[in-house]
């Protein structure tokens, strides 16, 4: 492609004229419409099939990852280009996947050769759709404290323990995984970064029901799972720098969740459509001075990720302060569904039925009790600003 | 009146605490949700309660009952919050009772007070008409026709409605400026013509119903408490519901701290028990004096009806206020200090924020009581 | 005087009768009309002295310390009768004394027969007005790390260093002080607890002015300051046990300062007064949410401390929770004065002048910031909460 | 824009922190209040800081300003309140110089702007005639006499009212069911016949006055802006007012803060820093996240000023809402955390509560914010 801008631009605008079938040129319209690929994925139309193929095929799944791994090899004002014309005819992203947003940077800072050449070109194609196995059931916060044993056994580990909190663990394909390869070792050492098959012997998987319902959550068993010692990344007994790399990646893509009523109505708009205003005020006093000091918090953050935005652009890092967005995004949104729920009075008491489409907002208000503990709780983000940012002791 | 249990009241807490902990414990509500019973109650459990005498504990020795005053109703509801025991206790021996003892209509209190105290039949009040709390707005009609009335109208959100024998309707027999006035009370054999009932599994695994009334005809002996005036009627029996409520809400909130206090005990993170944590244990501190609090305005309360003072509305709108804002910290804690687990269906933290929803939105949430708090304060 | 309950009523009933003066029998107007003793006091007039005098000679300033110290030797029905009776009455309190409050029940539990008679009976007469020597500098919350050196000399001990917060230091007579007596054992050992008279050469006292002006409250130095062996009361090197016993004794007095309104308006009525009603509700609609969710916990707080009251009659201790009700009432008092500050509005910003009585209202809100710091602060009081009821380890 | 400062702007807030912090720091203003100085702040001082050039910051070019934009003002607004700097830059600076300009009345710009950016003249405006923010609750008169006015009426909480040559007031000069028609703006000297002016020390040693107006006669050229339309210019002018006691108000909360956390690293309690217990280490990170909101929402209203946005209203009532309710968090905290001795008059820290409370009542506190904000999203 050419190195031009303007040329580049005008090369994307007729590839994606070309490529990029009509059914995907429209916002999605739900979750479901989201393309993960892998071996078990089942795409709801040709066209969701043929465009993953034609943006993998060109590397654009991955558009500024290195060309020799089959990445787009694009630079930053060509990535931004893309970006920009894709939005320009709302194309769908061809593709959701983990290996792209967290293992891919992790094995292009820490894979060998072999491991890039094999495992990159299928995450771009969208071949393998990844599952993360990092928490344990007794670890909790204290992520390090990892148990899973992976005992050397030559050419292989043989592992045991179990995993939780693994999305999607029962329709992925193969999973990366912390687990324990030096049990004498501190706690920080001694952990190893080692990708598998879910199909390899000796692997169960139970899905988790959460206090909402269903999740895409799953515990993952081990008996004796024989793991080829070419697939551990990184060196032995040093995974937890990995993690650690992974997790502030994580922890900034969940921080944005405050404002994910994108779309949707503001708070203050449902409240006078469900409850009704007298003049013009709210019908309710005190839930109108609820929801004022709500929407102004709420736009507070607005305007701070704006900032955070603006700074990130001007070159300022984000770092720790990523830790107080996830802390204050999650605390605004299960404010907003407990604002959410009182509006709606006995109505959103509903747990089955159409009329309440299975008792949507019931479910979903359960569901945002768990924004502050998933990704790191509020606390561990309030440990890591006063530790990080505010440089308190202890 | 002093502000601490008589023997006799820690006796009956005592016996409902080991009956409803044997009998049943959390496992028991988990069970009837994964049975799918639609009822959402074990009648048989109920049977067992009402054999305890606690159908009875309000209703006078007159009608069969115990005479033993709403204290000790409260204490039982109270203990049934610790256990989220879903049962009749408040739509049919607390609130149906009290609109029946209030209403002073002696041949229906003959006719239904006796087999309330005895468990057999099960009433439900059936009076709102939005999705939020609004007793005044009825547009319910009662129409008088012979020697009776037809009612036309729809009620929502009615407790137990499926399971129950007789509903205490509101409707409006004479149109009025003033919302309060012309409203009338009823009650209507759940199985009379042109009575339709829908009901609605509820997220704490209880139901309720909607009640559509399409030209009912009710007969005059089934008015209850006088014409056109009714509403005073159902203001002093919601009190009640909301005063036994808020005991309700008092024992959820405690049962999910003291569970959470377990954990905080139990659970080890970074190598030491997470209840080591300042920042935990000073939040813990706080949600134990907020449940102190509660405490001292749900007995005052419940003590205010049994001596018929004068501040059993404010009281009523103190604690209904005070306990459901306590117990969606308790919950919302209870969950947060639990992490990850405390979101699993597999755990039963979760059940306690579920039932505390319901709670607090029935008979007015915390907002609609401190609204009436300052209204009632002239403020 | 007679054991028989009504007969000792008539009896009580009798001697005020004869003996309180006219003019104490009216509530007081202020702070100022509280007779404090001791030999710097000025009486306001021939009334209060003599109300004193026949009070402190009836043994009834102390009225359930053992008569041979020159107390009252009432019993517990008793006690409660004459308090009856004063307030039928509305005789006022004839003497304010931390002798009486704090260091005479030390006193009666840790000292001496000889220091008793000594000390026991001029308190209760009011001779003695006493100040405390708890707090250091460097001590803060952690009282135990108190400093001031007091060095065995034989027949005296020589003090040096210094203490804060000494209430009335510039006013008292004599001070009760923990001082440091072995420097080398640990932090709770090594304390005793000493008498001596302010007037000893070496002391220096200087009032300490506080955000919300002049206040009660001194530092105090020493500088080879003689105290005679005699006045060091209960065992050498365990003076923490009587600061302990002493401490939950001021926490219990303190904890009921939420409570403080007494005889003055609610803030809702100073609101409704000052900012003016449309129909039935107060002017401003966020302020009176506010108002009313704060007058929801006064309330609620007021019932526990009525149910608190109740308890103890019925024989409940009290313990660890006197820590909770010190935390809630000075934290509720904060927030009164926040909410008068707020309806009063620009009117509540003077600082001097006739028309805001030197700025009261700012003063004492100010004041009101110090109920949270004072007597172990709120932290401290939750710290106690956690470990004493709650039972959290650490 | 950007939510960034351009390096311009940032060189701006250098040079304020670098002249406050050496020329006026906090004792400067202690030595004021002790040495009973009755304006309340230095004239010396404040010729320095106009010929910093910041008594013409936001004034046009045209009029001997540098016409340098309210992000300017607000950053020197934001270094004042850290250093507790009491001056006239908010009375005249901000709030007088913004009336003139968006008067669009060039001779009494031409007059007095000039005057105002080289520090010689001070104003003040005259517009609250109750302890509460109601800007249009205007009763007083303005009586057409002759070529001019006779003005009647009482102003109350005129900031540095003592020391201005000249007040902007509001007077009513047409009766109107609409408080906010009708209503003039006058421009009117400090020594005309009738003028009587009292004036308060508050409690952060500012000085306010009473101004009264015993049928005080202005000319008709002393009129700002159209006769009976004055409110809107009014208007706008307390906006631009709001933010900039924001800004103020930041520098508050946001020093309050830093010395509060210096204290927390160095003040040892049971053998280590208070800053290692977790439950004040959370507090401190919530209240940092709270002053980076008001960061956000500071720098946004103060653009929005600068590029004429619609949004001034909203944003300056977010503004003023956000950081009154921060500063207030943030200089309570100063005083919990540093103990007893932040209660003592002698530590510097309770200079930073008395001044938020000032500032936070000035054009409207938080709570009156937060109403309009409400009202301007239309619930």
């Amino acid at each position: 492609m050419s190195t031009d801008p303007n040329m580049f631009r005008l090369e994307v605008r007729e590839w994606l004229d070309t490529n990029c079938p009509e059914e995907m040129r429209s916002p999605m319209s739900s979750e479901k419409d989201a393309c993960w690929g892998g071996r078990n994925f089942i795409f709801q139309s040709e066209a969701q099939r043929l465009w993953l193929h034609r943006m993998g095929e060109k590397g654009w799944t991955a558009p500024d990852w290195p060309k020799e791994y089959g990445g787009g090899g694009l630079n930053r004002e060509q990535l931004k280009i893309l970006n920009q014309e894709m939005k320009r005819i709302n194309a769908r992203p061809a593709l959701y996947s983990f290996g792209i947003s967290m293992l891919g940077p992790a094995l292009l800072k820490y894979g060998n050769e072999a491991q890039k050449l094999t495992y990159l070109p299928a995450i771009i194609r969208g071949e393998i759709r990844w599952a993360q196995g990092y928490s344990e059931p007794n670890a909790g916060s204290d992520l390090a404290n990892l148990q899973a044993p992976a005992v050397d056994k030559g050419d292989h580990y043989l592992l045991n323990g179990s995993k939780i909190w693994t999305s999607y663990g029962d329709v992925g394909d193969w999973m990366f995984c912390l687990v324990r390869t030096d049990p004498d070792a501190s706690k920080h050492q001694g952990i190893s970064f080692m990708l598998f098959d879910l199909k390899t012997p000796g692997i169960t998987v139970r899905p988790i029901k959460l206090i909402s319902g269903r999740s895409p959550f799953c515990e993952v068993f081990f008996e004796d799972v024989k793991i080829p010692r070419e697939q551990q990344v990184g060196e032995l007994n040093k995974g937890w720098s990995i993690a650690k790399y992974l997790l502030t990646h994580e922890r900034e893509m969940i921080s944005w969740t405050g404002l994910s009523r994108t779309g949707s109505d503001s708070v203050s708009k449902t409240a006078t459509q469900v409850i009704g205003k007298t003049g013009d005020k709210l019908d309710d006093a005190i839930l109108r001075a609820d929801i004022v000091r709500f929407e102004v918090d709420e736009m507070a953050f607005a305007l701070t990720i704006e900032r955070a935005r603006d700074e990130v652009k001007a070159g300022v890092s984000l770092g720790a302060v990523s830790s107080w967005f996830k802390f204050f995004g999650t605390e605004l949104n299960k404010q907003r569904y407990n604002l959410l729920m009182d509006i709606h009075g006995s109505e959103a008491l509903a747990w089955s039925g159409e009329a309440s489409d299975d008792g949507k907002l019931a479910r979903d208000w359960l569901r945002t009790k768990g924004n502050s503990i998933e990704g790191g709780t509020s606390e561990i983000q309030l440990n890591i600003v006063a530790k990080h940012i505010l440089g308190l002791p202890g | 009146m002093a502000l601490v249990l008589t023997e006799e009241q820690t006796m009956l807490r005592d016996a409902a605490k080991d009956f409803l902990g044997s009998r049943a414990p959390v496992l028991h509500l988990r069970q009837l949700r994964d049975d799918e019973e639609t009822q959402g109650f074990s009648r048989e459990l109920w049977t067992e309660m009402a054999e305890m005498g606690w159908a009875a504990i309000i209703i006078p020795e007159t009608y069969g009952g115990l005479d033993y005053g709403y204290t000790g109703l409260g204490l039982v509801l109270e203990e049934s919050g610790r256990t989220l025991t879903p049962s009749p206790l408040i739509s049919t021996a607390l609130l149906s009772s009290s609109a029946l003892i209030l209403s002073g209509n002696d041949g229906l209190c003959e006719q239904w007070l006796s087999q309330i105290a005895t468990g057999e039949k099960l009433l439900s009040l059936a009076f709102e008409e939005s999705a939020q709390h609004r007793p005044a707005s009825v547009t319910t009609q009662a129409v008088s026709e012979g020697d009776g009335y037809r009612l036309s109208g729809t009620k929502l959100g009615v407790m137990n409605g499926n399971s129950a024998d007789a509903f205490i309707v509101t409707a409006r027999t004479r149109l009025s400026d003033d919302p309060c006035e012309g409203v009338s009370l009823f009650l209507l054999p759940a199985n009379a013509d042109g009575v339709k009932i829908e009901t609605t599994q509820l997220l704490d695994n209880h139901r309720s119903s909607t009640v559509r009334l399409d030209g009912v005809f009710v007969s005059s002996d089934q008015l209850m408490g006088p014409l056109h005036d009714g509403y005073p009627i159902l203001k002093k029996t919601l009190d009640r519901g909301r005063i036994g409520i808020a005991a309700e809400m008092l024992g959820v909130a405690q049962e999910s701290f003291d569970r959470t206090l377990q954990y905080l005990k139990e659970r080890k993170q970074f190598g030491v028990p997470i209840g080591s944590f300042q920042a935990l244990q000073h939040r813990a501190a706080t949600l134990f004096g907020e449940i102190e609090l509660c405490k001292s305005v749900v007995l005052k309360a419940l003590q205010a009806v049994d001596e018929n003072s004068d501040d059993i509305a404010l009281l009523a709108s103190l604690a209904k206020a005070k306990c459901g804002q306590t117990a969606k910290l308790a919950t919302a804690e209870g969950i947060q200090m639990h992490g990850g687990i405390g979101m699993t269906d597999e755990f039963d933290i979760g059940f306690f924020i579920k039932h505390w929803r319901a709670l607090n939105q029935q008979l007015g949430d915390s907002r609609f009581h401190l609204e009436r708090f300052a209204r009632l304060r002239a403020y």
